[in-house]
Parts: C-alpha cells; sequence; structure tokens
C-alpha cells in the first residue's frame, strides 16, 4: 500500500513512463554505454582515453566544435524564432494566419535536398549570388554561404522552427496583466519584454534551447555538406563507424550525450530558479490594446519579407522539380521547366505506397508521442517524486544521440526476443520504424508540453479535483485543453519530423513500411536530383496540408483559451 | 542454420525448383537497376518474390552488420570489395562459389568466395568540357598538382567515399608498396589538397560544382562520369591516368545466415549471367569482370585501362589508417571556411 | 500638472458597453474614489487612464494633454492591479523594486526605499520569497508596494485592500494617504468599503452600467445623494416608493406607494431634502431615509412621523444592531449602537420615528436599486 | 456526517510554519469562520480539510472517518478559491456546470441548476462569455456559484465576497446562509469583513501566526475575548496595559500604565469580565474596552470611570462617527451613531465614560496586538 492516494497515483502515472523509457531508451542505449567500454576484448576505460589524450586533439577539436557551432545555434535560432513568435501572436494584420503557418514550413524541408536546397541558393553558383552579381554587374559573387557561417545559418533556419512553436504556445499562456504592471511602472517596451515577457518564457525558451542544442550537436547533414572538412563531433562518430571502428563510435557518442545532458542539467538548474506559474487572481486576460499602428505595419512587413525568405528554399526544390534532369548542369539559371520530374515518378504504379506509408508511421508513432509525452510531461512537471533528474534525462536521451545512434541501438535491442517487444523480434517487421518515430520524437513533445505546463497555476486543478472530478477527468476536460497549445505545437514537429526521418528509418525499414525519405534518398543517389526534388515536393505539399489543417483546429483551439 | 549449403555452391541449378518463395536483396544499385532484375528474375523463377531494398552500400554495411544475430537479407549486391573484406573481417557472409567462377580473374573474387566481382570500376580524372578542352587536361596523377590548377580541383570527402579511399589510398600505396612508408604518399596528398578548392560532402555536390565551373576537375569513377555525360547531359569527360589507375571491383555476396540461402544463390548466379552483364554494360554503364561476355559497348572496348597493381589486403589493412592522417594531419583547416 | 479630465469617454467591448458618456475632472493632488456595484465599469475606467485601454470614443488628458493614444510607460502611472498582476518569476523583493530599476534608481537608495516599502507593508522579513509562496493578502500587499514605491504622479487603486484584513487595512489606508498628501499623488480609489471610500476620499464618483450618476465629496454623496440608486448603493437606506400628496413651502406630505397610501411622511421642502422641482401628484420618486437616523421606542413617543409597528427581524453587528420593523407592509431598517442598551425582540411592538430633517426625496433611476 | 474534526495538525513550507497544533471541531452543519490576519494560515487550513495540502503532522477526519490522505475529489466539497482558480478555457456556464458534468446530473436538470445559480450570484445574461471577459467582481462570483451548485457536503469559501459591493455582498450572503441552513451544508468560511464573520457564523475561530487563538460563538469572540490578540482583532478595542492595583470579591481597580499610573479602572470582578486568576500586583494584563461602549459627554457627569479630556481626532464614518479623545497621555476611541446630534469639535473638553460592565482584563499574548 502507497502512502497516500495522491503518491500512488503519481506511482501508477510514472509506471508507463519508466516502462517505456527503461524499455526503449535506457535499454537500448546502456548497450552503446557497454560498447564504449569495450577494446581489445575486455571491459576498459581506454576509448574515453583515447579520445581525450589522442595526440592530434581531432576529437577535443571536434567537440568543442560541435559545443560552439551549437551555442551559436541556439542563439541563431532563438533570435529568429522568439521575434517571428512575438510577431506572429501579438500583432493582428492581415494575411497573419497563412504567415504563421508558413512559418513552420523549414522544419517540413527534406533534410538532404534541403541542404542541397540551400547550396542552389546561396551556394557560390548559387541563384542569389548570381542574381545580386548578374542584376549589379558584378565581377565576383558578392557572397556565398559555405563552413561554419554556412552551418549556422542551415541550423538557424531549420531549428527555429522549435522556438517558434514552442515560444508560440507560450506566449498566449502569459498572463497580459502582467506586461501591463511592468509598463505601468514605466518599463519601455523593450524593458517589458525583457524583464517581463522573456523571462516569463524561460520553460518555452529552455525546452527549445535544449532541443536546438541537442540537435545541432547530433546534426550530420548540413556540416556535412557544408563544411566537408570541419570537425564536428557528429561527422567523427560518423568517420569511426565507416572506418569500422564501432568502439571509438560509441565512445563518441556517449561523450556526445554526456555534453547534451550536461546542458540539460544546466538548463534546468536554470529553469528552477525560478516559479513561472502565472497565479494571478482570476484570470488577467483583459488583451491590452495598446498598439502602435506604424509598429504593427513595421511588424508585419518584417513578419512577412522573413517568411519569404523562409520559404525561398522551397521554391527552390519546387524550381528543381519542374527542371528536368540534365537541363540544369552548368547554366547559371535554368531555362527549361516542364512536369517530366512528376511524370516520371507518376509512372511508377507504387509512387503513392511511400507516402501512405510515411503518413501511417507518423500517424501512429505520434498518437504514441502525444499520449506518452502528455503523461511524462505532467508527472515531471506537477509531480514530486525522487529521480526526477533521471528520468528528465532519460526522456531527452533520443534526442542527445545521433539519430543513427538510436537506429543502431534499436536494432542491437530488438534483433533479439526480448520481453520489452513481448517475446517478438522487431527488426524486420512493421513496427520497429513507427517505435523508432516514437523514441526519437519523445523529447519534442515532452519538452513542448512541459513548457506551457510550467505556466499552468496548480489552483486549476485543484478547483476541478474539488469539484468531484477524478483525476484523469481533470486531466482531460481541464489540464489538457489549457495546455493543449504546447502539446500541439509538440505533436506537430513530431509528426512534421516524422514524415520526414530518414537517418533511422534506412537502418530499419522494410519493404513494406519503406517510407518517402528513403525514396527520396535513392532518388538522389542515383543522381535523378529532378525528381528527388519532385518528390521533395510531394512531401512537402503533404506536411503544408496536415499543418494547414491541424493549424485550423489548433487556432480555434488557442483562441478559446486565450481571449 | 543454414551453414551446410556452406559448400555446395555448384548444385543450385540443380535443386532450383526447390527455391524458397521470397528473397532479399540489399543493394545499392537503384531503382532502375533493381526493378529490371526483379521482373527477369521472377519470370524466370515463377514462385520466387525478389524484395529489393536500395541504399548506400555503407548503410548495407551498418544494416547487415547490426541484423548479424537476426539476418533479413539473403543477397548484397553491390559494393566495393572493400566494404565486402570488411564484411568478412566481421563474419558477416556466407562463403559462396559461383558456377562461372572459372571465368573470374583472380583479382575479381575473395579467395575464400566470401564475394565475387560483378563489374569493375576504374577512377579516372573527370574534367569540365566547357571549361577545359582535351588537350589542357592533366593526363596522368602527377599533373594534377601543378599550381596551375589551384582551386580548380573540386573533391569529394574522401573519408564517406569509397571511390575516394581507393584513389588516395592508390596513390600513397604507389610509394608504400616499395618503401613500406607512406610518407611520399602523404607528401603528394599534401600537394592535392593546396590545389583543392573545396571538398564536397555528397557526389551531387561536387558534381553540381564542377558542371558550374566553380572547380574544373575531379576524380571520380569512370562508369559515373560516363552516364552523366550519356544520360544527363552534364558537360563532363574522363581521361585515364596513364600511369595507371586503381580499378575497384564491386561485387556481390550472400549474407550470412541469409533465411533464404537457395533463391539467393540463384540470384547471385542471375544477375551476373552473361546477358544480365550485357544488359547491364549498356544502359548502367557497368564494366563486367567476366571474361567471357561479348559485344560489350564502344566506351568500354574503346578505353584502354592501365590498371595499378593493388594487393587490396594491404588497402584494407592501411587505408584506414591513411585516411585517418590524411584527415587529421593533411586536410587544410582553411578548405572548409570559404567565403 | 497631474490633474486628470475624462471628456465623453466611451467604452465599447464589442457589444457591451462597459463604460458611456464619462465625463470627469480630476484635481492635482486629489484622493478620488470610484464607486460601484461589481462590473459597472471602475476596473476599466482605471484601465483608460492607464493606458491599457483606448476610449472607443472621447478623451483623456493629464492637466491639458490629450493622453488617450500616449503608451501607458509614458503615462507615470502607479497602478494596484485588482488581480495583483505580481511578476511570478520575481522575488517579493524584485517585485516591488521593478519599478525603481526601470527608473535606474541607484543600488542603495534602491535597496533602501524598497526596504522601507515592504516593511510599511509589513513584508520585510518576506522579500527573498518567491511570491507564489506568499498568501493572499501578502500578495496583494506587495503588488501594493510595487506601486507606492515609484512615488508616481498618479496612483491608480484597484480594490488594493479587498484582501486584508482590518488592522491592516487601517495601516494601510493611512500608509497610502500618507503618502498621497504628502507627495500630492493624484489618487483614483477603486473600493467597494464603503466605510473607507467615505472616510479617505476627498471627492467619490459613483457608477452603475458604465454610467457616472453622481460626482461630490463623501458627505454630498452620503447625505446628498441625487437619485435613488445612489442613495440605495452609498450606505444602508430605506428606500421607499412615494408619491406627492401635498405641499407648501416649508414641508411636503408624500404618502408610501408600499403602504396601500396608509402612511404619510412629513418631509422638509427645502433643496437637501428634495431633489428636483416636485408638484402635487408626482410619483416615480422615493422617499429615503438612513437607518441609523431612525429611532425606535419602546413606547408611542408621539410627533411627526412616528408609526407604530412591530419588530420583525433583530441582527447583531459587533457594534451596531440592527431592527427590521414592519408598519402596514412596509419594512424599515433601523441601525442602533450595542451600547448595552437591553436589544429589542423579534415581535415586540414598536414606534418607529422618522425624523422629518433626514427624510431625502429623490428621481427613481434605477430598477434594482432596492 | 460531515462533521470535521482537525487534530493536532501541523503544516510546514519548508521552515515556515503555516499552521500549529490547531485542534478545531466543526459540528455539521454549521457555519464555521476563520478569521485572523493576512498569513496567518486560513488558507493553508482551508486547503488541508480539501485535500491540496497534507498536514506535516496530525489528522484530519469527516465525521469519524481519516481524510488526512484522501484525495480531494472524493471529499465532496465545494471550494472558492482565493484567486478563484476559474477554468480559462471555457464559458462562465461551463464553469458553473463543471461539477455537475462530472457527477452526471442529466442535461436538462444540469441546465436548470446552472441558470438557476447563475440567477443567484446575478451572471444570468453573463452565462456565455469567457471567463476572461468579466470584471473582478464577475470571476469571483463565478467561483461562488460554481461550488455552491454542487450543494457539496462541506463547503469551503475563501474570502468569496471580497471583491463585491456591499450590496451585493449583502445578497450574497444570504444566498449562501439560505443555502447553508436549507441543506444543512457544513461550511467553512474565511473573511476578513468581521461584520460579514459576526453576523453569520455560527462559531468563530481566531487564528495568529498559524495558531488558534479562540473559537467561540461571535458573541463570545467579540463580548468575551481570551487574550488581548482576540479583543484586539475583532473590532475596534481600546486595549490599556495595566496593573491590578486593588481588588475583592466584587471589584477589581487596575491602574493604566500608559497613564503614568493616575488613571484607575473600577472593574466588575467577575468571569465575564476578568479572564484567569489574578492577584493584586499582577502586570502584563490589559484592559479592553469597546469604542462603542463609551459615552463621550460635553459636561461632567460623574460617577465611576469617568475621566476628563479633549478630542483629539473625529471621524465620519456615514452612519458612526468615530471620537478619540485623549486622557492623560492615553488615546481612547469611542464610537457614536451618527444620528445628528451635533459632531465634537477637534480640542474640545469632553467628559469620557467607561461602564465598569464593558470593561474587560485580558493576559497580553502578541506583541504586536497594539
Ligand atoms: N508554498 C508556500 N511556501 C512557503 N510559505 C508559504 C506557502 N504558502 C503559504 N505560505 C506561508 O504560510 C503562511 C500562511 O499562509 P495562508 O495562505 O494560509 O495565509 P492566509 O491566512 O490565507 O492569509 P491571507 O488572508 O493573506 O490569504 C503565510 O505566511 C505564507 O507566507
Ligand atoms: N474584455 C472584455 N470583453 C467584454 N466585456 C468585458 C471585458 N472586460 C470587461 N467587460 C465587461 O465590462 C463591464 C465592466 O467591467 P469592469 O472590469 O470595468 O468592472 P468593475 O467595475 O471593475 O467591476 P468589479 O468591481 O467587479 O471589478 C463588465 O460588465 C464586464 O463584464
Ligand atoms: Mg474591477
Ligand atoms: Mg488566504
Amino acid at each position: 500500500m502507497m502512502k497516500n492516494r495522491e503518491h500512488r497515483l503519481t506511482f501508477f502515472l510514472l509506471i508507463p513512463v519508466v516502462l517505456v523509457l527503461v524499455a526503449y531508451v535506457l535499454y537500448p542505449s546502456l548497450r552503446t554505454f557497454f560498447e564504449s567500454l569495450q577494446s581489445d576484448g575486455g571491459l576498459t576505460l581506454s576509448n574515453y582515453q583515447d579520445f581525450f589524450s589522442q595526440e592530434s586533439k581531432t576529437n577535443l577539436e571536434a567537440l568543442w566544435n560541435s559545443v560552439y557551432i551549437s551555442v551559436l545555434s541556439v542563439v541563431a535560432s532563438g533570435l529568429i524564432g522568439i521575434p517571428l513568435a512575438l510577431i506572429f501572436n501579438r500583432y493582428q494584420f492581415p494575411g497573419r494566419g497563412l504567415f504563421a503557418t508558413a512559418a513552420i514550413m523549414p522544419i517540413v524541408l527534406p533534410s538532404l535536398v534541403g541542404v542541397m536546397a540551400f547550396m542552389f541558393l546561396y551556394g557560390e553558383s548559387g541563384l542569389i549570388p548570381n542574381l545580386v552579381k548578374d542584376l549589379f554587374g558584378l565581377k565576383e559573387v558578392p557572397f556565398q554561404i559555405g563552413g561554419v557561417s554556412g552551418i549556422l545559418i542551415v541550423h538557424a533556419y531549420t531549428m527555429y522552427v522549435y522556438f517558434y512553436m514552442m515560444v508560440s504556445a507560450a506566449i498566449g499562456k502569459i498572463d497580459p496583466s502582467l506586461e501591463e504592471a511592468a509598463s505601468n511602472l514605466g518599463a519601455s517596451k523593450f524593458k517589458v519584454f525583457w524583464k517581463v515577457t522573456f523571462p516569463l518564457m524561460t520553460p518555452a525558451i529552455v525546452g527549445a534551447s535544449l532541443l536546438v542544442f541537442m540537435i545541432s550537436m547530433a546534426s550530420f547533414s548540413a556540416p556535412f555538406l557544408l563544411a566537408g572538412g570541419y570537425r564536428v563531433l557528429s561527422l567523427q562518430i560518423y568517420f569511426s563507424k565507416i572506418n569500422g571502428d564501432m568502439e571509438i563510435a560509441a565512445t563518441q557518442s556517449v561523450i556526445l550525450s554526456v555534453v547534451s545532458i550536461g546542458f540539460l542539467l544546466l538548463m534546468r538548474w536554470y529553469q528552477n530558479r525560478k516559479d513561472y506559474r502565472m497565479a494571478s487572481k482570476g484570470i488577467g486576460a483583459h488583451r491590452s490594446e495598446v498598439k502602435n499602428p506604424v509598429m504593427k505595419w513595421v511588424m508585419a512587413a518584417v513578419g512577412v519579407i522573413g517568411v519569404i525568405i523562409l520559404l525561398l528554399p522551397h521554391f527552390t526544390i519546387l524550381l528543381l522539380s519542374l527542371v528536368p534532369d540534365g537541363t540544369w548542369t552548368f547554366q547559371t539559371y535554368p531555362s527549361t521547366f516542364n512536369f517530366e520530374n512528376f511524370r516520371l515518378l507518376f509512372e511508377d504504379p507504387n509512387i503513392f505506397k511511400p507516402l501512405k506509408n510515411s503518413l501511417v508511421l507518423a500517424v501512429i508513432a505520434t498518437a504514441g508521442n502525444l499520449v506518452f509525452g502528455v503523461i511524462a510531461s505532467y508527472v515531471l512537471v506537477k509531480r514530486k517524486f525522487v529521480g526526477k533528474s533521471f528520468i528528465d534525462i532519460l526522456v531527452m536521451i533520443p534526442w542527445a544521440l545521433p539519430a543513427t545512434v538510436i537506429g543502431m541501438n534499436l536494432v542491437f535491442a530488438f534483433n533479439e526476443k526480448s520481453i520489452f517487444s513481448f517475446g517478438q523480434i522487431l527488426v524486420g517487421t512493421f513496427w520497429i520504424l513507427p517505435l523508432a518515430y516514437f523514441i526519437r520524437h519523445i523529447p519534442l513533445v515532452v519538452r513542448s508540453t512541459n513548457a506551457v505546463l510550467e505556466q499552468l497555476d496548480d489552483s486549476i486543478e485543484e478547483a476541478s479535483r474539488s469539484l468531484g472530478a477524478k483525476w484523469f477527468y481533470t486531466f482531460r476536460k481541464v489540464i489538457l485543453p489549457i495546455i493543449m497549445p504546447g502539446v500541439l505545437s509538440g505533436t506537430l514537429l513530431a509528426f512534421v519530423e516524422s514524415v520526414g526521418e530518414f537517418p533511422t528509418s534506412v537502418l530499419l525499414y522494410t519493404i513494406s513500411n519503406r517510407p518517402i525519405s528513403i525514396e527520396i534518398m535513392n532518388q538522389l543517389r542515383m543522381f535523378n536530383m529532378g525528381q528527388a526534388a519532385a518528390y521533395g515536393m510531394i512531401q512537402i505539399t503533404l506536411i503544408a496540408l496536415v499543418l494547414l489543417i491541424s493549424n485550423k483546429f489548433f487556432g480555434v483551439k488557442a483562441e478559446r483559451s486565450l481571449t | 542454420a543454414c551453414n551446410s549449403d556452406e559448400k555446395t555452391g555448384g548444385e543450385t541449378e540443380d535443386k532450383k525448383d526447390k527455391l524458397e518463395e521470397k528473397i532479399v536483396v540489399y543493394s545499392p544499385h537503384g531503382k532502375d537497376i533493381l526493378s529490371k532484375f526483379e521482373k527477369q528474375f521472377e519470370e524466370k523463377y515463377s514462385g520466387v518474390d525478389v524484395e529489393w531494398l536500395d541504399m548506400g552500400s555503407q548503410e548495407i554495411l551498418d544494416r547487415v552488420r547490426s541484423e548479424k544475430n537476426n539476418p533479413q537479407a539473403d543477397v548484397w549486391w553491390g559494393a566495393p570489395s572493400t566494404s565486402f573484406d570488411q564484411a568478412k573481417d566481421e563474419s558477416l557472409l556466407t562463403p559462396y562459389k559461383p558456377s562461372y567462377a572459372s571465368n573470374l580473374d583472380d583479382s575479381f573474387y575473395d579467395p575464400d568466395w566470401n564475394w565475387s566481382g560483378t563489374s569493375q570500376t576504374p577512377e579516372v580524372i573527370m574534367y569540365n568540357t566547357k571549361e577545359l578542352s582535351a588537350d589542357e587536361v592533366p593526363k596522368d596523377w602527377d599533373e594534377l598538382l601543378d599550381p596551375k590548377w589551384k582551386d580548380e580541383i573540386i573533391i569529394r570527402y574522401p573519408l564517406a567515399s569509397g571511390t575516394m579511399r581507393t584513389i588516395f589510398s592508390a596513390m600513397i600505396y604507389r610509394d608504400f608498396k616499395d618503401s613500406d612508408d607512406p610518407a611520399k604518399g602523404y607528401e603528394w596528398l599534401t600537394k592535392l589538397d593546396q590545389n583543392t578548392k573545396e571538398y564536397s560532402a555528397n557526389p551531387e555536390m561536387m558534381y553540381n560544382k564542377v558542371a558550374k565551373g566553380e572547380g574544373a576537375l575531379s576524380v571520380w569513377a569512370m562508369p559515373d562520369v560516363v552516364m552523366l555525360k550519356e544520360n544527363k547531359n552534364y558537360p563532363f569527360d574522363f581521361v585515364i591516368p596513364e600511369s595507371g589507375t586503381p580499378v575497384l571491383t564491386e561485387g556481390i555476396a550472400v549474407v550470412k545466415d541469409a533465411p533464404h540461402p537457395k533463391a539467393a544463390e540463384a540470384f547471385y548466379e542471375f544477375v551476373n549471367s552473361p546477358e544480365a552483364a550485357k544488359i547491364l554494360a549498356e544502359e548502367f554503364y557497368r564494366i563486367p569482370t567476366r571474361s567471357d561476355v561479348t559485344d560489350l559497348p564502344k566506351w568500354i572496348t574503346d578505353t584502354e585501362i592501365k590498371s595499378m597493381e593493388i594487393d587490396w589486403k594491404v588497402f584494407q589493412e592501411k587505408s584506414d589508417e591513411w585516411m585517418k592522417y590524411w584527415d587529421e594531419n593533411i586536410k587544410s583547416g582553411d578548405k572548409e571556411i570559404k567565403e | 500638472m497631474a490633474s486628470i479630465k475624462i471628456e465623453n469617454v466611451q467604452k465599447a467591448f464589442g457589444k457591451t458597453i462597459a463604460v458611456d458618456q464619462l465625463n470627469l475632472e480630476i484635481k492635482d493632488g486629489e484622493f478620488f474614489t470610484f464607486l460601484g456595484p461589481s462590473g459597472c465599469g471602475k476596473t476599466t475606467t482605471l484601465r483608460m487612464i492607464a493606458g491599457f485601454y483606448y476610449p472607443t470614443k472621447g478623451v483623456v488628458r493629464f492637466g491639458d494633454k490629450d493622453m488617450t493614444r500616449v503608451p501607458p510607460e509614458k503615462r507615470n502611472t502607479g497602478m494596484v492591479f485588482q488581480n495583483y498582476a505580481l511578476f511570478p518569476h520575481m522575488t517579493v523583493f524584485e517585485n516591488a523594486a521593478f519599478g525603481l530599476r526601470v527608473r535606474k534608481v541607484p543600488g542603495a537608495e534602491l535597496k533602501k526605499r524598497v526596504q522601507d516599502v515592504l516593511q510599511k507593508v509589513r513584508l520585510d522579513q518576506y522579500s527573498d520569497r518567491q511570491v507564489s509562496q506568499l498568501s493572499g493578502g501578502q500578495q496583494q500587499r506587495v503588488a501594493l508596494a510595487r506601486a507606492l514605491v515609484i512615488e508616481p504622479e498618479i496612483l491608480l487603486l484597484d480594490e488594493p485592500l479587498s484582501n486584508l484584513d482590518a488592522k491592516l487595512r487601517d495601516e494601510m489606508r493611512s500608509e497610502i494617504l500618507r503618502l498621497q498628501r504628502e507627495y500630492k499623488i493624484t489618487t483614483i480609489y477603486v473600493t467597494h468599503d464603503q466605510a473607507e471610500a467615505l472616510s479617505m476620499s476627498d471627492r467619490i464618483a459613483v457608477f452603475n452600467y458604465g454610467v457616472c450618476h453622481q460626482v461630490g465629496t463623501p458627505s454630498d454623496i452620503y447625505n446628498a445623494p441625487v437619485n435613488d440608486f445612489v442613495a440605495g448603493f452609498i450606505g444602508e437606506s430605506n428606500l421607499l416608493p412615494a408619491r406627492v400628496e401635498d405641499m407648501n413651502q416649508e414641508k411636503l406630505s408624500v404618502g408610501l406607494v408600499d403602504s396601500s397610501n396608509e402612511m404619510r411622511l412629513v418631509v422638509h421642502n427645502n433643496p437637501l431634502n428634495v431633489k428636483g422641482d416636485l408638484t402635487i401628484g408626482d410619483s416615480g420618486l422615493v422617499t429615503s431615509i438612513r437607518p441609523e437616523a431612525i429611532t425606535v421606542h419602546r413606547n408611542d413617543t408621539g410627533g411627526e412621523n412616528v408609526f407604530k409597528g412591530s419588530v420583525e427581524r433583530v441582527e447583531f453587528f459587533g457594534s451596531t444592531i440592527n431592527v427590521s420593523a414592519r408598519i402596514n407592509q412596509v419594512l424599515l431598517q433601523a441601525n442602533m449602537l450595542n451600547n448595552g442598551a437591553g436589544g429589542f425582540k423579534v415581535g415586540e411592538d414598536v414606534w418607529v420615528e422618522l425624523p422629518a430633517a433626514h427624510i431625502r426625496v429623490l428621481p427613481v433611476v434605477s430598477g434594482d436599486s432596492l
């Protein structure tokens, strides 16, 4: 018998959370850890010794570069994502809804094709630099991306969405009277933002920073494509692996996740110093009307221009998909446009199979994420128990480890029968992919839900329960609707990521569940840039549709809880 | 469980009516080739369903490795021999000696028959025909070091590329085989590095850059160059280095503990039949390994390939170390920061 | 300088009109109170003055300056929000220090001033607490401290003491008043506590349904309400529908409608007791008399406006006792001090005296004032 | 059944002890009030009864059942939170209907009951509004409606009327009382309004700093406070440090310390007027007398406990007038009805009478009660 019912409830909520985390995160990850301890047949720390004492210091250099790039990526993504979230959530202007949705589009970019679109856009022979060059009659292209700045640009571009989504969800939950109080006390707009709004968004910003930091630590395509020689840890892992040094790869992975977890702990500490629960008396949702009309239009213009820039890569992919293969090789600008690529694609009777697979897989995985994420987040934020930090770390590990490592872990863990897979061999079956996506995206939903849950005043839950509502009823009817914006933003991110997920897919897919990302990759490998782009376009359209539909739903929900 | 089949390679033909209902192929050869052969194979052996997974050869190795305890694949078709050697060392493959073994040159199969070659890939100097005329182009490896090519060479990032690893290793090996010391080779690579404008992360980017004239030269595998030139209208052509070039062997292997061993062997035989080799050569620009294929297309018969003498064993042993050295010591850091 | 003019202001939320046709002039250094039932538009008006709402129509001026659309941070007002609006991520000290930090007050002075104000609101030992760890009243005091410490030109207090006990409320009241007098801070005060309003204010505005009914000094409002709503809302009042039956230069005789015209009251006919020009037969009027003006006797004392009735309810309010007596259908409330004189019993016969000087005859404006 | 027993309860937040050694027994159907200064632990106690906090020590029982660790939803309590805790995503109607929906009340009945309760709190025409579009007082009424509609066994009201105007507060008060009497709902009420507490409650508990000082009926608490804190906190009281100078069976003579021993008061020596056993020379005592018990005369009336002084301040509170008079350093507050009898002027000489029957001699427990 538990000490009392509240503890029992916490306990019951924890059971599934812990089970899932142990089975699908801890257990597989431990294998990586043990692998890293392996050397010459025995268990030693020598791999770690090597890592740090290596003569050429490449590992340390890579580690340092990774951290450096990741920190800068966090800053850059934040600098884009937070203002955009503010503009689109605080200012009303024509077309706001559409642009607000468009701002999510960068994560829709299929990863490899996306980076290539960047090269086509901004590389030395890219469209934009050459356009500028030709327009102004310059001799050299005025700028091009590449190297560290290139990585940063691509990171900022693809990752600001985490900030955008999570901060958007959190902004709506900030009691506007707090900002009013600050400006009443004489704080300028900037001060209000800096001293009140921004700190109150801390849970969201911390969450997004974590996600961005970790994903940049593990990021692969961007450093690889844009600065092949620049040493970062994720590439080192890749190279160790293709060099066959599995133990070293495991060691490097472990170190990478240790750094990520260190960052997680730092962030947790930072966030836990303060309280972010909106505990005003009553509901202070008098929406402030103080809006400077000039600012409004300036903001609107900034937002709109921003979004256009954000959508340029998508247009580039569209362009690529309309250019038949072989007609845009040495030419600066393409000259022939037709639907040849699409025609070729649609000749294949199975064209829709991967689309359908991706959708089905993503839906299954995301549904799992939704349920699991919301429960886990609730337990983490609103319940007291020992070992919270540990659970928090476990939750983030799928994001802290490179995706391929997660994939390999899963293979190792589930290509034999185990209790965690209900005595089945999962590898080679349909279910391994949704499981992989699910695991991979646990952190997304948990983090974004945390962000709004941190702001929720506990007495709302208490009120419901004192009215006789059981915990579950309370949860469904009161807590969930209030935190919906955060839940949805995480779920949407998870869904979109699942549809485009490549690194684990390639290790785990089977004939029966081959997803769209594999298809794109294969086209690319066969040098069918055009068809890959056409496929990419289909994927983008598909996700955009889902986003639009859910954003309608999301919008309605959000409005009801905000006004 | 099926290890008993190990030495029964020759009998496959006799037992073909007992093939399993299905065969799973891992291959990087792409949709076009694979679906073509799927169709033909299924026509020939009705009742056998060919399933293929199309992915990069490195990914196949990863996958086969991680599925070691519960193999999903029967045949691994297509990868440089070095990858197979690595797989062999990790005992991921089942030896199989095909019926046409006698038609393969010694260098085209593993002594233990863990794999055998299906096509050969000579490495060449590739150039942009818009930027350079055939006379200007370097005729041999060493000419690439001429300072006039500074910032004209674009190279696929070698660590991740079997082709590039082979070329770089070969450059070291040229001296190493006599001196047993890679120093000379490293020196050569250092000079090449000085002329190299950029290391591209994937072939597409490299093609794109060479095509657009960001650089005029590269080194790459011949069949790909031909394919780009013929099929995709890229302004490319190639030169086979006069002093000789490493020729990679692409192979095929049966995966250890393959769930459908018989069908695997049938497929193994099938895709390397002379007819198949011819199709591959004509439609997909692959140079066969079998000596008994006739009527090959002109681009093969016309080119004279001077193959470099290479002990692949040494390559396999040393190349990781060499590449690591290159990565850590030769590759100049400023290459990636080009603004 | 810091006088406030509100000219013809209206504020609509969609179809709801929260404030209508409001005209107010609040003098520099004045202590001005808004009184009115819940939802009548007090907070809305304050928010327009603070700059959080723009009026749908009309102009808000500070001195002669049109402030209608000046942003809040440029208005130098200090506001205590009805919902406190404390910054959850700051400690008590940081909350209180916010306004000073914004004003770049140097560290040592800031510390001193914040400690001072926290001590005044009796929160000095809580200065390092997170606000979520405070009780309701403590939170309210933080809100108060935060607004007071900046010594603004205009202080807007939206029910700043509603969650404090009487003792503390008293202390806070004096503190607010002291500050207000000392720095000549123009203060607008919203409260539901009429005693507070009457004792503190220089002037009071009485609102209902977004409309301002009367502006005046506390004794104006209390002793000379302009209509039945004000009379009924401020303090207790016996409001009895009436008709003018007879009148002359000196006196008025009004009949109480509820009493089936059996009760007639004599009222002094002067502007203090009669609002507006009346003629015989006028109805749509009420007579208003305060419970404390009514005296209840155990025996018939005779004289003007004395009626016999019986005690229907006796309520005990600490220092006072409330007696309800019924006289011909009419229920009258009388208030008396609990000074030990034996209480009345329910059912007992009593004689109720309504002194003519304390009866007012007023126009009826509200359907629900009773 | 729904009686509440609180046995030896303590609640600590880290080092802060919010409630200590609390023992209360609240009877079934009783209207029980918590009174006490801000931060004294009222809300904390309510929350332990509702089940949101677990006591650090001690037991909470409903009837005989140990409820200490029963989850809130199993307690059938209805609570009005000090901060309302409305559901922001629901309309007024949905907020009020929540408890009924949980109880699976059928649609038609639910609708009727919710409309009824909304009408009672005067919000019927707001039922489709989002709660964020309501004024502070309106929100508070939603909170009240939400708790009342479920007619729980135990009603916990944490300052449920603090943001309402006097009129509405009156109405709500009667509504709560009606409901409480009708359904015999055990009610615990937290308020800072003493008049409210005294007029509504069956019994009152007076808290300070987490400790309960006295439990008793309103007149107990008011007329027979057990110590200086209770006397000072409930109602106005003149608390004067005193020493027993002389005593006999009938009377006590106490010297007021502040008056440099010049003033002696005669006090009846019986348990109603004297708390505890005293002997001559005892100090650490206070005499307590209510302002309304004091009479102020313009001329010397002679007799027991009459002292000459001068008026120092006159305050006008609507129905009452407060006169502060100073007699040999001692400042005394007197309260009188504003019944038109001419007010006193500051500086005027007066004779102040402190009726012996109304003086109480009490032990001092609090340093800050004065
Ligand atoms: N979470 C907490 N952490 C630390 N101290 C707390 C916490 N909650 C309340 N307290 C402290 O406990 C004491 C009692 O608080 P409680 O809320 O019960 O007061 P209260 O009697 O309801 O006061 P009020 O009338 O101001 O609402 C206060 O001093 C408060 O600061
Ligand atoms: N955002 C809004 N949308 C629609 N109606 C609103 C909004 N804010 C306030 N109202 C309405 O305007 C009226 C006036 O509100 P206001 O907050 O000014 O009242 P108040 O006088 O402060 O009342 P209280 O004493 O209850 O705080 C109320 O009826 C309220 O319902
Ligand atoms: Mg208000
Ligand atoms: Mg409280």
